[in-house]
């Protein structure tokens, strides 16, 4: 197993390689980085959900509080490396607190939805109603709907006078992508990961079994936020803006849509999801045709009824047909269990 | 003394839109254990039916209570037929469909009625308590979702379809051991579910500016109450938008109305925290 | 006499004005093997809950090991040691036969050992044609084996089972017994079960539930002979 | 590489693939302006009439025989309401489309997000759009009204037609914040009493318990400074219970997206309002601007003060590369700043160059039949406040937003 696991290391780093060099002769790198830090938001959910079986409604909370987190630390300090962190650990803070609070609530799915939403609901009516000059923290003004504008992007750590941009903030966009993916693919194929899988597939099992599972989802919970957040970061460095429609429905609403584009319970999927459908919103949002907010429904509808397993899969499939792999079926997602009696 | 009345009539127009909000949700929730997130753009499009069929110089009242009802009910049974029941018992599948539908409608207003907002007056003349004005269209909003609970609760508990009604959100399967198929009954929950989100939305519409993103404002306030009501269906709205609509008229009040918002919000996860299986799991057990 | 590994203090389960166990008081004493027994509604699967943690009791106390367990949840109650299957065939349907089993396994050993672990339970129980196959595509009888399996790979000093037997072939049956037989070397056996062929089968220690209380407690072929006993259950079966 | 991206996603081609060719394929001596608006979400009703003035605009130029004897071409860029998108798309008119010039931004907040990244990266920048006032910075120039412009003639004139006790109700946002606190400055310059103030989020439409708010402090004036869509039902909400009749309205923002069209006469009656421009405006000017709009899009239903300001704004900077001879940066920044001056719909818009914002005529209107009527009409109207707090020309690397403090 560990030997496996080496070698598909190596496959997803050499192929992440190559990926992130032939990328840019198709589209412009100003894009491409935008793409990879959806990707890197679609990831994170795809490893709550696809993996973990939680169903987070709100995860564009953690992706904003990250944005935030990374432009208010960088006006406060005038460098990045430090908020960079911070925009890792605030929201996996704050994903631990919440999760807590809702896994050892013993909160069923449909509740979970509600709480996660509602949360980040309360986060975007706050922040944006701090337009006056009574918010701040440290330097920074919270500037309610106008967001943050002008706080430090991107710098080589220790050298505040190195930004990154452009070309080089596509290439550590993209290293950070594969590091994050390689983490995940370790992380799955460890024993907390491999238990985690058990838990979406039977809760009350593997509670039976004795492990404690609302620690283990508090924790994945956790994780989950930590790479929305460090995707927050990258948005905000990218972007040069954080505005409350980080925070929005329409945001949590795509993160999902691109999880289930993608397919759900692979690693790939949710950042294929993302790619392909922040490219069309891109493309769609230059012309006045049709609607993109239509697309996006139409697409979502058309998935939920004829391809509920999303494209990894299938393209998964129509690769082994090609190659003759045998490997194991993908999974079906799974439709949540009746809840548990109460008394 | 004057203000004590406009405050109470305005925490009573509170409680009575979030009933009417959430009305069509938790039917459809009631009985299918489905939540349609489309519920907020089934609103929306019951105001434009309103908008488009005063521009044509129908009457609104003919408009908001008839019309804007059946179209909605209508559209409903085809996105049903379409879409939702080849889904059914797959829960967050008919979520995310309810989802990508509520998009493509935003979408379609958006192409159809165009981006700006628009509305009809209300009909009703405010009128005057002491040296208060009050908007008179609050009354007729109380009466409305008054009538409506009332309604429901009627059909419930007096007849047939009532029934079958209550057995179906006891236990799917009791509905079909009366003999009566799963699919009819769910297809007639989701048009009358839409039908009340028409209602709703057309009822509303000479109040808010309409705009196709408007639902989005909705959806989540119903959906919060729905829950937080729990099991019972009159019961629990009734409780979860008195309980809500107290405490954003309170803050509204007092701070303003964003953090009225905000305190909504907060109650709902309080409660829910509390309460997991929402009010009327914990109180008015086995009311309809 | 062996150390008592299972005790419950007068245990007590309400649910609004309903008294589903009343005042049960049972000592289960380390490689016992022990069949609970009653008609409908006697209340001995909400006993069974109380014991695993799936309920909390209104009243009265559980000891297991002498340690006071009442109240804890299920994931606490199982780390002590105590195999649970459930009477509704609970497992991790999309992974396999083998991933199954070394989560079991994984709770009291490493990664590698739990794998060890989980091929010689497969070894065990005869599973190894389908080891790598996904429990969702196995027959009932199978599901219930790979259930078994778990309890077995987290060596439980008590196993708690509730209706193993149900829905199988004879045959089924039969290998069932002697895997649990098999426990009983190293676990005591608490088993909540209807057929009363099984039973037999097995010649237990009995405990009769009837109304939520205990009737009787004796050896099964004494237990089956008792008029009282036949009144109340059996000669309603019969 | 056309190829390439073409075949990537070709159902969607047909309708970018004009915007992915690459900037050689293109005429090779056009002259680019770069437009960043609204004309879809919840804003649209500002940037959809702001979107067909800019065309008119460069459709007049190009008839006039171009710029410089070049073409102007316009790349537009539709922000759908969204902040996010105006860096995004601002990022890209700088380096890709390299553009000469970019005209745009709606609201406070676009032109907050977009004003830093064009000034990284020298390309001159022009908000058409009134505001709150006080930005420095020489890389920008504004001819929209600001509050010294605008709200220090409407309050003293609304206050005498109504009283001197005063409730504010602002959007929720740096314009609405900013406004406030002028229009509190003079309400009490003109001896007055600001009784309340209130700060709405953009999507708040529901405002009874405000209304009923503002009842318990009895004001004899409401100024409303509410911006878009949600905040329109402020309005109807407002005189469905009856209270148009009992305390007067005015606002530095009603009318700007056409909203006393939207609202009934018996809604919008009596309302005040202070612009730079009204369509009832009757100088030969103005009635040739309608003429030609109407020409190219059948009626002036859509002309509203912003969609004139931006067509104003355009015509102003097309002017400046006149002068300069060059679309050079600072070659037309010279330019403009020698008091440069054109006439329009809107009568004269002189820049002055110690604070690149524009001296202009103001016009107290009120609200008539969805009509705005002038009552007052008062010419050349320098940008005080923005003088008091900048000057570029002794300080030409400012870059601050001032605000006015109390």
């Amino acid at each position: 197993m560990r030997h496996g696991t080496g070698r598909e290391t190596a496959v997803i780093v050499i192929a992440g390689v190559v990926l992130a060099l032939v990328m840019p002769l198709l589209i412009d790198t100003h894009v491409l980085t935008l793409i990879i830090a959806h990707g890197l938001l679609a990831l994170s959910l795809g490893l709550i959900w696809g993996f973990g079986g939680v169903l987070c409604f709100g995860q564009a909370a953690f992706f904003g509080l990250g944005a935030y987190t990374f432009a208010i630390a960088g006006i406060n300090l005038g460098e990045s490396t430090v908020p960079v962190i911070l925009a890792v650990l605030v929201p996996a803070a704050f994903a631990l607190a919440l999760g807590a609070m809702m896994f050892y609530g013993r909160l069923g799915d449909v509740y979970l939805a509600v709480i996660t939403l509602v949360v980040t609901l309360i986060l975007y009516r706050w922040i944006n109603s701090t337009a006056g000059p009574d918010y701040v923290i440290g330097s920074a003004r919270l500037g309610g709907y106008n967001g943050i504008p002008g706080f430090p992007i991107l710098n080589v750590p220790g050298r505040p006078d190195l930004m990154i941009w452009g070309e080089t903030l596509y290439h550590v966009a993209a290293a950070t992508l594969l590091i994050v993916f390689v983490l995940v693919t370790w992380l799955l194929r460890s024993s907390f990961g491999r238990i985690a899988v058990g838990i979406r597939e039977n809760e009350e099992r593997v509670s039976l079994l004795g492990f404690d599972i609302r620690a283990r989802k508090t924790i994945l919970f956790a994780i989950g936020a930590a790479i929305a957040g460090l995707a927050g970061a990258l948005y905000a460095t990218w972007a040069e803006v954080v505005t409350p429609s980080l925070f929005s429905l329409q945001q949590s609403a795509e993160i999902i849509i691109w999880c289930i584009v993608g397919g759900l319970g692979t690693r790939f999927g949710p950042i294929l999801g993302a790619s392909v459908l922040a490219y069309l919103k891109f493309s769609l949002g230059q012309q006045n045709l049709v609607d993109n907010m239509f697309v996006l429904g139409l697409v979502l509808v058309l998935f939920v009824l004829f391809l509920p397993r999303g494209l990894a899969p299938e393209l998964a499939r129509g690769w082994q047909r090609i190659a003759g792999v045998q490997r194991k079926p993908a999974r079906r997602r799974r439709a949540p269990k009746a809840e548990a009696h109460d008394g | 003394m004057d203000l004590a009345v406009v405050i109470l009539v305005e925490v009573l127009y509170a409680i009575a839109s979030l009933v009417l909000i959430s009305a069509g949700l938790a039917v459809v929730f009631g009985m299918m254990k489905v939540i349609n997130l489309a519920h907020g753009e089934f609103m929306v499009l019951g105001g434009y039916a309103t908008i488009t069929a005063v521009g044509l110089g129908v009457n609104i009242f003919v408009a908001m209570l008839i019309i804007a009802p059946l179209v909605v009910g209508l559209f409903g049974l085809i996105v049903e037929r379409l879409v939702f029941r080849h889904l059914y018992g797959r829960m967050i599948d008919t979520m995310l469909a309810s989802w990508g539908l509520s998009l493509m409608m935003i979408g379609a207003f958006k192409m159809i009625f165009g981006n700006t907002t628009t509305g009809v007056s209300g009909p009703i003349p405010g009128f005057a308590v002491g040296n208060y004005q009050i908007n008179g269209y609050n009354f007729f909003i109380i009466v409305v979702s008054v009538v409506l609970l009332l309604a429901i609760l009627a059909v419930l508990r007096g007849t047939r379809a009532g029934l079958v009604a209550r057995g179906a959100m006891q236990r799917a399967d009791m509905a079909s051991a009366l003999g009566h198929s799963p699919d009819r009954i769910y297809m007639t929950t989701f048009a009358i579910g839409a039908a009340l989100s028409g209602l709703a939305g057309a009822v509303l519409a000479p109040l808010v500016g309409l705009v196709p993103t408007a639902g989005a404002a909705f959806i989540a306030k119903a959906f919060i109450t729905v829950i937080a009501g729990g099991p019972s269906l009159v019961a629990g709205l009734a409780s979860a938008a008195a309980s809500f609509g107290l405490v954003n008229q309170f803050f509204s009040f007092l701070v303003s109305p964003v953090v009225g918002d905000v305190a909504l919000l907060v109650a709902a996860v309080v409660l829910l925290r509390l309460m997991p299986r929402g009010i009327t799991s914990r109180f008015l057990r086995g009311k309809l | 006499m062996a150390e008592t590994v299972l005790e419950t203090d007068r245990l007590t389960m309400r649910f609004g004005g309903v008294v589903a166990v009343d005042t049960v008081s049972l000592t289960v004493r380390a490689r016992e093997l022990r069949c609970l027994i009653g008609p409908n509604g006697a209340g001995k699967s909400t006993c069974f809950k109380c014991l695993c943690g799936l309920l909390t009791p209104t009243d009265g106390r559980v000891f297991l090991r002498g340690q006071d367990t009442t109240g804890w949840e299920p994931h606490q109650i199982a780390a002590l040691g105590v195999g649970i299957k459930m009477q509704v065939s609970s497992v991790m349907d999309g992974l396999s036969v083998h991933e199954n089993i070394w989560m079991a396994a994984r709770r009291h050993c490493d990664t590698d050992a739990a794998r060890r672990k989980a091929d010689e339970v497969i070894e065990r129980l005869r599973l190894g044609a389908i080891a790598r196959t996904a429990l969702g595509r196995l027959a009932h009888g199978e599901r219930q084996k790979v259930e078994l399996g778990l309890v077995m790979a987290a060596d439980p000093w008590l196993v708690l089972l509730d209706e193993p037997a149900a829905g199988m072939t004879a045959e089924e049956v039969e290998r069932m017994g002697e895997i649990i037989r098999e426990m009983t070397q190293s676990a005591a056996v608490v088993i909540v079960e209807h057929d009363m062929q099984f039973i037999r089968s097995l010649a237990s220690t009995v405990t009769v539930f009837h109304r939520g209380r205990v009737l009787m407690e004796d050896h099964v072929d004494r237990v089956m002979a008792d008029p009282v006993v036949r009144d109340v259950y059996l000669g309603k079966q019969a | 590489m056309t190829l390439n991206r073409r075949s990537f996603l070709a159902s969607t081609a047909a309708a970018t693939g004009a915007l992915m060719m690459p900037a050689i394929a293109r005429a090779q001596d056009a002259i680019r302006v770069g437009t960043v608006l609204d004309v879809s979400g919840i804003f649209d009703a500002y940037g959809t009439p702001m979107d067909m003035a800019q065309r008119l605009a460069v459709q007049e130029i190009n008839d006039a025989g171009g710029l410089l004897d070049r073409p102007v071409e316009l790349v537009s860029y539709d922000t759908q309401s969204d902040m996010a998108l105006y860096t995004q798309y601002a990022q890209r008119l700088v380096r890709q489309d390299n553009v000469d010039v970019v005209h745009g931004g709606i609201l406070s907040a676009s032109r907050e997000a977009i004003r830093q990244t064009l000034r990284r990266a020298n390309t001159l920048y022009f908000y058409n759009v009134q505001y709150e006032g006080g930005v420095c910075d020489r890389n920008a120039f504004f001819n929209g009204v600001t509050p010294a412009q605008q709200a220090e003639v409407l309050v003293p004139w609304a206050m005498s037609r109504s009283g001197p006790r005063v409730y504010i109700l602002a959007a929720d946002y740096n314009y609405g914040q900013i406004t406030a606190r002028w229009l509190q400055k003079y309400i009490a310059d003109n001896d007055g009493e600001t009784v309340g103030v209130d700060f709405f989020p953009l999507d708040v439409a529901d405002f009874g318990s405000t209304i009923a708010r503002i009842q318990t402090e009895s004001p004899d004036l409401v100024i409303a400074p509410l911006v878009g869509g949600a905040h329109l039902s402020f309005f109807r909400q407002w005189a469905a219970a009856g209270m148009n009749d009992r305390i007067p309205l005015a606002s530095t923002t009603m009318g700007v997206g056409n909203e006393h069209k939207v609202l009934t006469p018996e809604e919008g009656n009596g309302m005040m309002v202070a612009y730079n421009y009204s369509q009832e405006l009757d100088t030969p000017l103005n009635n040739a601007f309608k003429e030609r709009w109407v020409a190219a899009y059948g009626d002036t239903d859509a002309i509203h003060e912003i969609a004139v300001s931006h067509y104003m704004g355009l015509h102003l900077w097309a002017e400046g590369v006149r002068a300069a001879g060059s679309v050079d940066r600072d070659a037309v920044i010279e330019a403009m700043e020698g008091g440069l001056s054109v006439e329009g719909p809107s009568g004269v818009m002189t820049i002055d160059p110690q604070t690149h914002h524009a001296t202009l005529d103001v016009h107290l209107m009120e609200v008539r039949d969805q009509k705005m009527e002038v009552a007052e009409s008062l010419s050349q109207r320098p940008p005080v406040d923005t003088q008091a707090v900048c000057n570029l020309t002794e300080n030409p690397d400012d870059n601050t937003q001032y605000e006015i403090e109390f």
